[in-house]
């Protein structure tokens, strides 16, 4: 292909980034996210297991669900001992509990934190309402299913789940990632556009960049 | 040829010092657990987190510091290292230590903190600034006593060769400085409690307040590094405070356990204390351990 | 003539009281005069010797011992350029103050002190 | 040769028949007016020629046909002859200053005039005490009569109070005439034998003698001097300060001989007193013209003073003080009147006008400078030897009372001139109307002090045309100020290496290395001011003068070219400092402490010893055996030059302020400057120990300015005013060093001068590139720059580095020198201090980096461009510079180490790259080497590891799941420090700058608590002066 | 109140200062040598009977050429001062008596001035003295008409002229090299009469016009006032 063309290609990948002031435009990155192939076979089952045993979850509480995260960390449950950790910033953790319900305005900051985490990147759904909405099923001011936002891999039912199940949960996961079967980033590249529309269209006041970076 | 040997022999021992130095934070962290009635993550949790961070398939760059930060900051580990020389008499552990003495040591010390408080400052994230300033501050106010105490050793031993500050305290527990000097090493030990960051002086990455402070935007190998870091310059650190402090070490055992009982003192300190405010922290620097400091000092000049 | 002295004195003394205390101008000029007016005297007394007589050497006086038997010349010709020059002075100080009292309609010398520090 | 009694007798003539000759036209009698004045000048020319150069003998004019006591006779010598000349000179001038006015004015002010000049005459001339005072009178009221040329009411009043002060003087005099008679019989000075006055007699002396004193206007008897002043036209004012001034002074100098010497003395005290007092009061004044009355007053006191203290002096040395202070005092006087007459604004405030009009400015700057005794013109050197004199004599009240009273002048003064250049044009009449006379008569008398000036470096000093240099380099680009700004750049460039070349033998390679930081450093600083636009008038003159003249200290061979190439240093960067958009505050304020440190020079050198040999003054004290006072004040002075605490607070203010192509100079090599100065207090002191330990205060001191700069600049949010404190830290660093007094120490001191002219360069030029491009010098409102301006930030970078000592840049080789000659020499406590200081200086380092170059960049900013060419050049020279130190530190380590060798026994092992010490070692190139490697190792291990990399922008950071605001409120800049504040408490507070804000309100309220006894009440100002009479008369004890 | 004080302090001062000099004054017995050399050489040399007048107009006689200029100066500054102002001031009509004897009697007046001025080398007596008689007979005149007028140009070309003439004196001295002001530039005469001590009554004659002149002319000026 000649240059002129790979311009062009590049430029159609650009993100419009519509939702921003034209001032604005040009502090955010208009890049858009795209899948990685996973490494070698062996490689990357190590690394799988690395991620496995490595589990760092942003220490968001997104919604009420967020409660059952505290006793996880004292001496009763002590998830430290599977290497799992809470880490205050998104850059650095790999694990995204949805405490529970999301209303229109957490979506908003759901979205943005999880395409600010680093893949590969895992998505723990708590509680019954991420899954249907729950007892919100027919709130006007939150979503009903999480996974039409973000790419979700683990679901835990229950209003509220105990803490048991969330360890539960983290194990499912530990297996999933062993196995390989959790590619939400890639997922979430491959159907962005599908996302974003239905971000969109619950998230009026979108005053960000499409892809957060 | 005899550069390639001092190379190979510098790889060996930044090797064994990173993986003392992780492992050392495993048991750390199993220490702290402990402390809290849990059983902890197993010994060997941080070098997973390290595989596990360098095996992130994006990171994102800020610019060009903001990629030199971690490498600055790992050299200014490397070099801190590098430039002490780790065990007495052993060649494989001497490193580089004939380019200079204790002061280069000190320095060098910086090379990697400024380094990293550029990177940070580039990612733009308010919080970066915020823990740099803590930081800064805190290192001058800690550096004082600090400085005293290697005063007071360099005036004890007439050298600011660190070989030669260690062989003087061969021979009988009781010619370590210690035991020779008790005030030095009080201030000084205090000043490690602040760089070594544990409570009461964590006012860096406080974790509640600037949720991790200067590496907030760090990601990926970039954390990575700096997680590898932090083995390594904690090992630096203990092994430089053991030769001017603690009689050094003549094996690669003695050195472990010496080590590894100058950072508890730090460890106990930090899982008893809640964390001081920034000034407070600043000013008991310039308060006590500076006296103490002084008095070592006089100590050493009069007495 | 020692009381020619003191006069003058006195007179050059209350002259200059007259000038530190009196507020109004042309008291402070006529001030100034009788201090001039002392020191002339005083200038006068100061020449002045016993039993002789005026510096004028007609018929009354011996030419050949004049010098026996007049009083000093000298302050006699001093005094009378003094006094011209005293009343040139105080001729201008008058019109001074004529011309003050026309631009503001007062002799006090408080009045005048708008230059100041 | 025509008589000179013709030029009384003319003017008398001419004086009865002015009004005759009016009646057929006013041209007529102007014409016979100013042709009598010129007569005057030429006759008195002539005469004043014939005594200097063909060495005429004294003349006496006898009248009446009869000879001395009899008749009255007249005396023309070679001091008459300067003083007539003079007067006279400026009778012209003036009266063409008035022209217009005595075209309007009624005949009798021509004749006032006139005659007032025949009195001056006659009283100069005149042997005879009676005739004396029938001149006196002449002139007095001619006088009287004059002060109202412009009459209004202010004009009225002042002159009834000098009518009545004069009238009481007067009859003082007459009576002190007439008792002299009385007790020696005679009249004529040439006659009267002093040791008739026995007891009572001295009354008679003393009448005589304090009438004329009175007439000079001593303190506090002179407020209705200072009415006139402010009230009377200002041809006129000029004439009564000058010309009477210079008549009545050379009558108390003709009756000096009758005085005895405890009157003598009260005089000379009661000189001083009136000098410090009138300089003091002055400090409060806004009126310009009463302003220069009281500066003038003050110079007749001084005048006073240096008569009587200079009379037994050899002649030789008395035509330098007395007639450099007359000439220069009067004629820069003169001048200035003139020019307030021009201006025509009473408030200083208003004087912003100035700057319309650069010819005048240029006019008044000089005749200010003059007036201030700046060298070259004459009221400098006439100082420079009348301390001198004084100390030897031991006087050193009166010493203090001179030096202090000249400093408030200077205060003052220079206020005013800054106000001048820097004030606000004001806002009615903003317009000088130009009238020829008046310019002509003002730059005649420049031009005429400028001569002055160089017959006295001419002819009383052998200086060689290098000393002129300076003063050459201003003039010259004087007259090429119409060049565009580049192209007198790169000659000041060719200049410069020209002026190198010649410098270049050197006697001793501590010059040499000295001169490389001078003359080198300055050239490549010179490169950045390049990018200057447009046209830049007077800058490079200005720039050139500094740059010689820190040459010329180098080679200095006497303590007077010495403090001559000082001072020139001073007044030129103080131009220079000026030239900065808000520099008024500042440039007062350096030149305040510039010129306090100087005058301390003064004494010192003064007090030294003679120099023995007539190599450079740096390698000649070394054979000198320093007093100790002397050691203490020249490094008193020095160090108020290199901004140590307690006197650093000008530092930051001219750093600051000064445009930011000059800063770079001021910081990185005229802070230099006072470190050379210390080194050559210290070579003198380490050969000859005194018995205090002076030096190890001044390491004291060294430390604290260390730390305490570390901590000011901490605490700055704008850029250059960081940069200056930091500045004064590390000069600070070097003073310290300085004191140890031992190889390292010294060896450290130097190499961190070095060190320091090339990172502050560095760092100041990229700040000016920065400011450039952003016209901000406050840090927060910058931001993110590090992606327009990459070059800039690679250069602050390595600048900070070098700055902080982090290996392996040069930086830490001054850093180990310094820790190892601390704490080789025992000073622990101090070396703990300074270290402190170095961990401080991180601080400030990463607040200027990242507030300007990382963070968040701001909307304003987003299209920036990086610095201009000409700025990155030097700072790449210097980048270059500081990496080959760092490199190969032997390129540096080696010559100082031979340098310092001289003075001390080595104390270093210098074995390859490796430098040892007593106490450990440095290998600077296998440091560079190793971090390298170490740099490059984690490096690769990065560029492997990391996964697909993404550049994201300003805006992508994690901020709490929510976005950023705006970059104002992302950046985290303002007061960064605040904790640190906060936990210093009480520490933190501003003592130094409260100390010395303190003593200006306190001069000020001295100052206005003082001029209240000048109640502009006639009455008071008589009392003032019986009250005076009566006080000299109990001090003087009969 | 303090001024007071040291208005009191001041003159107490002044009085101690001047004290000694009363006390102390004693007459000298003898003439000063300079004195006696003016009595004899006033005979001797400048054949004046007034040995007062020898002083003033020869000896010293700078000083009286100055006196002649302060004189000068006061007029001119006085001139200078009070503009004329052309004002019909209302005053007071001099009395009958008063007119008529003026009169009579100015005449008289200028005579005995002018006698007082010529005859001021043999008797007490001189220009200046001669010069304030002429004026006081102008004075009479203004007494008696205040609304008089005088002829300027006169007073001025008088005034002017005798000054002049003076130095004119005064500078032949200098061309004949015998010294400025000499009186001998004309011979001495006879001892004892009126044309005697050479130029001593000349110039004591141009005082006397000039003085008389620039008298009248200050007290026209200040007349208006």
């Amino acid at each position: 292909m000649d240059k002129k063309n790979i311009k062009k290609i590049e430029k159609e990948m650009k993100l419009a980034n519509e939702g921003l002031p034209e001032k604005e435009r040009s502090l955010f990155s208009d890049v858009r996210p795209t899948s990685v192939t996973p490494l070698n076979k062996y490689l990357e089952k190590f690394l799988n297991w690395a991620r496995a045993e490595s589990l760092w979850f942003l220490g968001f509480g997104t919604g009420c669900g967020a409660i059952e995260l505290r006793p996880l960390m004292t001496s009763r449950y002590d998830v430290f001992r599977y290497g799992i950790a809470p880490r205050p910033t998104p850059r650095q953790s790999s694990v995204f509990i949805i405490g529970g319900y999301a209303s229109m305005k957490t979506v908003k900051r759901i979205v943005r934190s999880y395409e600010q985490m680093q893949g590969p990147k895992f998505v723990i759904a708590l509680g019954s309402c991420t899954i249907n909405g729950g007892m919100y099923y027919d709130s006007y001011n939150t979503i009903n299913r999480i996974d039409h936002y973000i790419p979700v891999d683990v679901y835990i039912a229950g209003c509220m789940p105990r803490p048991e199940s969330l360890i539960a949960g983290f194990n499912k996961l530990k297996e999933k990632i062993k196995a390989g079967e959790c590619d939400g980033m890639n997922k979430y590249a491959e159907n962005f556009d599908w996302y974003k529309k239905n971000q969109k269209r619950v998230i009026k006041d979108w005053n960000m960049p499409d892809f957060n970076w | 040829m005899d550069i390639m040997i001092k190379i190979l022999y510098a790889v060996i021992s930044v090797i064994v010092a990173t993986v003392y130095g992780l492992t050392l934070g495993g048991v750390v962290q199993k220490i702290y657990a402990r402390v809290h009635g849990r059983f902890g993550p197993p010994v060997w949790q941080p070098f997973i987190d390290i595989i596990k961070t360098h095996g992130k398939r994006v990171s994102i760059s800020h610019g060009i510091m903001f990629y030199l930060g971690p490498v600055f900051r790992f050299a200014g580990g490397l070099g801190t290292y590098l430039f002490i020389p780790v065990i007495y008499g052993s060649v494989v552990f001497a490193n580089f230590s004939m380019a200079g003495d204790l002061l280069l040591v000190m320095y060098f010390i910086f090379f990697g903190q400024l380094g990293m408080a550029l990177g940070a400052g580039e990612g733009g994230h308010p919080y970066s600034p915020l823990g740099i300033a803590r930081g800064l501050s805190q290192m001058s106010t800690f550096e004082l006593p600090f400085s005293l105490a290697v005063i007071a050793v360099a005036i004890q031993y007439d050298s600011l060769n660190i070989t030669t500050i260690v062989a003087a305290q061969q021979g009988s527990i009781l010619n370590w400085t210690l035991f020779t000097n008790p005030f030095a090493v009080i201030a000084a030990m205090i000043s490690l409690l602040g760089m070594n960051m544990h409570s009461p002086f964590s006012l860096v990455l406080a974790p509640q307040e600037i949720p991790i402070g200067p590496p907030v935007e760090m990601n990926s190998s970039f954390l990575a590094i700096l997680q590898t870091n932090r083995g390594l310059f904690t090992a630096a650190k203990l092994v430089l405070f053991m030769n001017l402090f603690f009689g050094g070490a003549t094996n690669l055992l003695i050195m472990i356990v010496k080590t590894f009982f100058i950072y508890l003192v730090s460890v106990i300190v930090g899982a008893a204390f809640p964390r001081f405010r920034p000034e407070q922290s600043f000013r008991f620097f310039l308060k006590w351990p500076t006296i103490i400091g002084i008095i070592s000092i006089i100590f050493i000049v009069y007495f | 003539m020692i009381v020619a002295l003191i006069l003058g004195f006195a007179l050059l003394l209350i002259g200059i009281y007259g000038m530190l205390s009196q507020k109004n101008l042309i008291k402070i000029v006529i001030g100034f005069s009788i201090a001039d007016t002392g020191t002339h005297i005083i200038i006068v007394s100061i020449g002045y010797l016993r039993n002789r007589t005026a510096p004028i050497l007609n018929s009354a006086v011996d030419i050949s011992k004049a010098v026996q038997q007049v009083v000093d010349p000298i302050p006699s010709a001093l005094v009378l350029t003094a006094i011209v020059i005293g009343l040139a002075v105080t001729a201008l100080m008058l019109s001074f103050v004529v011309e003050l009292y026309k631009k503001r309609q007062s002799l006090s010398i408080d009045d005048y002190q708008e230059l100041k520090w | 040769m025509v008589n000179p009694i013709y030029i009384i007798i003319l003017s008398l003539a001419a004086g009865f028949l002015l009004s005759i000759f009016d009646k057929s036209g006013r041209k007529l009698s102007l014409i016979v007016f100013y042709s009598v004045l010129t007569f005057n000048v030429f006759v008195i020319a002539d005469w004043f020629y014939r005594f200097t150069v063909l060495g005429v003998s004294t003349l006496t004019i006898n009248t009446a046909g009869f000879s001395a006591p009899l008749s009255i006779n007249l005396q023309l010598g070679i001091q008459e002859a300067f003083v007539l000349l003079f007067a006279n000179l400026t009778g012209l001038l003036a009266a063409i200053y008035l022209i217009k006015k005595f075209k309007e004015s009624n005949i009798s002010s021509l004749v006032l005039y006139l005659i007032l000049i025949m009195g001056v005459n006659g009283l100069v001339m005149t042997r005879d005490l009676f005739n004396m005072f029938v001149f006196l009178e002449i002139l007095s009221i001619s006088t009287f009569a004059l002060t109202i040329l412009t009459k209004n009411k202010k004009s009225l009043s002042a002159g009834f109070k000098y009518m009545i002060a004069g009238g009481v003087a007067s009859t003082f005099f007459l009576l002190g005439v007439v008792f002299v008679y009385y007790f020696t019989g005679n009249l004529n000075l040439d006659f009267i034998n002093p040791s008739d006055f026995t007891n009572y007699g001295l009354i008679a002396i003393f009448l005589l003698s304090i009438a004329v004193f009175i007439e000079l206007k001593p303190f506090p008897a002179n407020g209705w001097a200072l009415d006139v002043y402010e009230s009377v036209n200002s041809g006129i004012t000029s004439v009564i300060a000058v010309v009477n001034s210079a008549a009545i002074i050379f009558v108390f100098y003709k009756i000096m001989p009758l005085l005895p010497q405890n009157l003598l003395n009260i005089f000379g005290i009661a000189g001083v007193v009136t000098f410090f007092f009138s300089n003091l009061m002055g400090l409060k004044q806004t009126n310009a013209k009463r302003l220069l009355g009281y500066s003038s007053i003050g110079q007749m006191g001084l005048l006073v003073a240096s008569i009587i203290y200079t009379i037994h002096s050899p002649n030789k040395l008395i035509y330098l003080i007395v007639g450099g202070f007359f000439t220069n005092h009067l004629i820069a006087k003169a001048g200035l009147f003139w020019i307030t007459g021009i201006v025509k604004k009473e408030k200083i405030k208003d004087w912003g006008i100035l700057k319309e009009n650069k010819f005048l400015l240029i006019l008044f700057g000089l005749l200010l400078f003059a007036l201030s005794g700046i060298p070259p013109f004459p009221g400098f050197w006439a100082k420079w030897e009348f301390i001198k004199l004084l100390v030897h004599g031991k006087m050193f009240f009166v010493v203090g009372g001179i030096l202090l009273g000249s400093l408030f002048e200077i205060v003052f003064l220079f206020r005013w001139f800054t106000i001048a250049v820097k004030g606000e044009v004001p806002s009615e009449n903003p317009k000088i109307s130009f009238e020829f006379s008046k310019y002509f008569s003002t730059t005649i008398f420049v031009g005429i002090t400028l001569t002055i000036s160089v017959v006295i470096m001419k002819y009383f000093y052998d200086f060689n045309w290098f000393q002129f240099l300076p003063l050459i380099a201003v003039v010259v680009l004087y007259f090429l100020d119409f060049i565009p700004s580049k192209i007198k750049g790169f000659l000041s460039l060719i200049a410069v290496g020209i002026y190198g070349y010649f410098l270049y033998p050197f006697e001793s390679n501590l010059q040499l290395f000295f001169g490389i930081i001078f003359i080198v450093g300055s050239a490549i600083n010179i490169i950045a001011t390049l990018n200057r636009k447009n046209i830049n008038k007077g800058f490079y003159g200005f720039l050139l003068m500094m740059i010689f003249s820190f040459g010329n200290l180098l080679i200095a061979k006497s303590y007077l070219e010495f403090f001559l190439a000082w001072e020139f240093m001073t007044i030129s960067s103080f131009v220079l400092i000026l030239r900065g958009k808000k520099a008024q505050k500042a440039s007062l304020l350096y030149i305040i402490f510039s010129t306090a440190g100087a005058y301390l020079m003064m004494i010192g050198f003064s007090l030294a010893p003679n120099l023995t040999s007539n190599s450079a003054l740096i390698i000649a004290i070394s054979n000198i055996n320093l007093p100790i006072l002397v050691t203490v004040l020249l490094a008193i002075g020095f160090m108020i030059k290199s901004g140590s605490l307690g006197v650093h607070i000008w530092l930051p203010e001219a750093h600051a302020e000064a445009e930011s192509d000059v800063s770079p100079f001021i910081s990185a090599i005229l802070l230099k400057a006072g470190v050379f100065g210390l080194f050559m207090v210290g070579i003198s002191y380490i050969n000859h120990v005194p018995a205090f330990d002076m030096f190890y205060w001044i390491g004291w001191i060294g430390v604290l300015t260390a730390i305490v700069g570390a901590f000011l600049a901490s605490f700055q949010e704008d850029a250059k005013r960081l940069l200056a404190y930091s500045s004064m830290s590390q000069v600070g660093y070097i003073v310290a060093s300085i004191a140890i007094l031992s190889h390292l120490g010294w060896l450290s001191a130097l190499y961190l001068s070095f060190n320091h002219m090339m990172f502050k360069s560095a760092l100041f030029i990229a700040i000016a590139g920065v400011y450039y491009r952003t016209h901000t010098r406050t840090m927060y409102e910058m931001g993110g720059l590090i992606k327009k301006m990459p070059l800039s930030f690679i250069s602050v970078l390595i600048g900070i580095i070098a700055v902080s000592g982090v290996p392996p840049l040069s930086g830490f080789g001054a850093k180990w020198l310094i820790y190892s000659s601390f704490i080789e020499r025992g000073w622990y406590l101090q070396a703990g201090v300074l270290f402190f200081a170095s961990a401080v200086s991180f601080l400030y380092l990463y607040r200027l980096i990242h507030t300007i170059f990382l963070g968040q960049l701001k909307y304003e900013h987003q299209n920036v461009k990086e610095a201009p060419i000409w700025f990155l050049i030097p700072q790449v020279i210097f980048m270059v510079g500081i990496m080959a130190i760092s490199m190969y530190p032997n390129l540096i380590i080696q010559p100082l180490n031979s340098i310092v060798g001289n003075y001390f026994n080595s104390s270093i092992i210098v074995d390859g790259y490796n430098i040892t010490s007593s106490l450990g070692n440095w290998n600077g190139n296998m440091i560079m080497f190793v971090t390298m490697g170490i740099f490059v190792v984690p490096l690769i291990i990065l560029v492997l590891l990391n996964g697909r990399t993404q550049t994201v922008k300003q805006f992508n950071i994690v901020y709490a799941a929510e976005r950023p605001e705006s970059p104002q409120t992302t950046h985290i800049a303002y007061n960064m420090f605040a904790h640190y504040r906060k936990a210093l408490g009480g520490w933190g507070k501003p003592r130094i700058w409260n100390f010395w804000h303190e003593t200006n309100e306190w001069a000020h309220s001295l100052s206005g608590l003082f001029r209240q006894i000048y109640t502009g009440n006639g009455q008071t100002y008589i009392l003032h002066i019986i009250l005076y009479i009566v006080v000299i008369y109990f001090i003087m004890g009969v | 109140m303090i001024k007071k004080i040291l208005i009191i302090f001041a003159m107490l001062g002044l009085f101690i200062v001047f004290l000694p000099l009363i006390t102390n004054f004693e007459f000298s017995q003898n003439l000063s040598e300079l004195a006696s050399k003016y009595v004899r050489g006033s005979v001797d040399e400048l054949n004046s009977q007034n040995v007062v007048t020898s002083v003033i107009v020869t000896y010293r006689g700078l000083d009286t050429l100055g006196e002649v200029t302060v004189l000068f100066l006061a007029t001119a500054g006085i001139g200078f001062l009070l503009k004329k102002k052309n004002k019909k001031s209302k005053k007071r009509v001099a009395s009958e008596i008063l007119q008529t004897a003026s009169s009579f009697l100015v005449a008289l007046i200028v005579l005995l001035g002018v006698y007082i001025f010529t005859h001021g080398h043999l008797t007490p007596g001189g220009g200046f003295q001669g010069g304030v008689i002429i004026a006081t007979a102008f004075l009479l005149l203004l007494l008696s008409d205040v609304n008089m007028k005088f002829n300027h140009t006169i007073l001025q070309v008088v005034e002017s002229f005798s000054g002049a003439f003076y130095v004119v004196i005064g500078i032949i001295g200098l061309v004949l090299t015998v010294g400025f002001l000499n009186s001998k530039i004309i011979p001495l005469g006879e001892y004892g009469t009126l044309f005697s001590a050479g130029t001593i009554p000349i110039i004591y004659s141009l005082i006397g016009l000039k003085v008389g002149s620039e008298l009248t002319n200050i007290l026209d000026t200040m007349r208006g006032e």
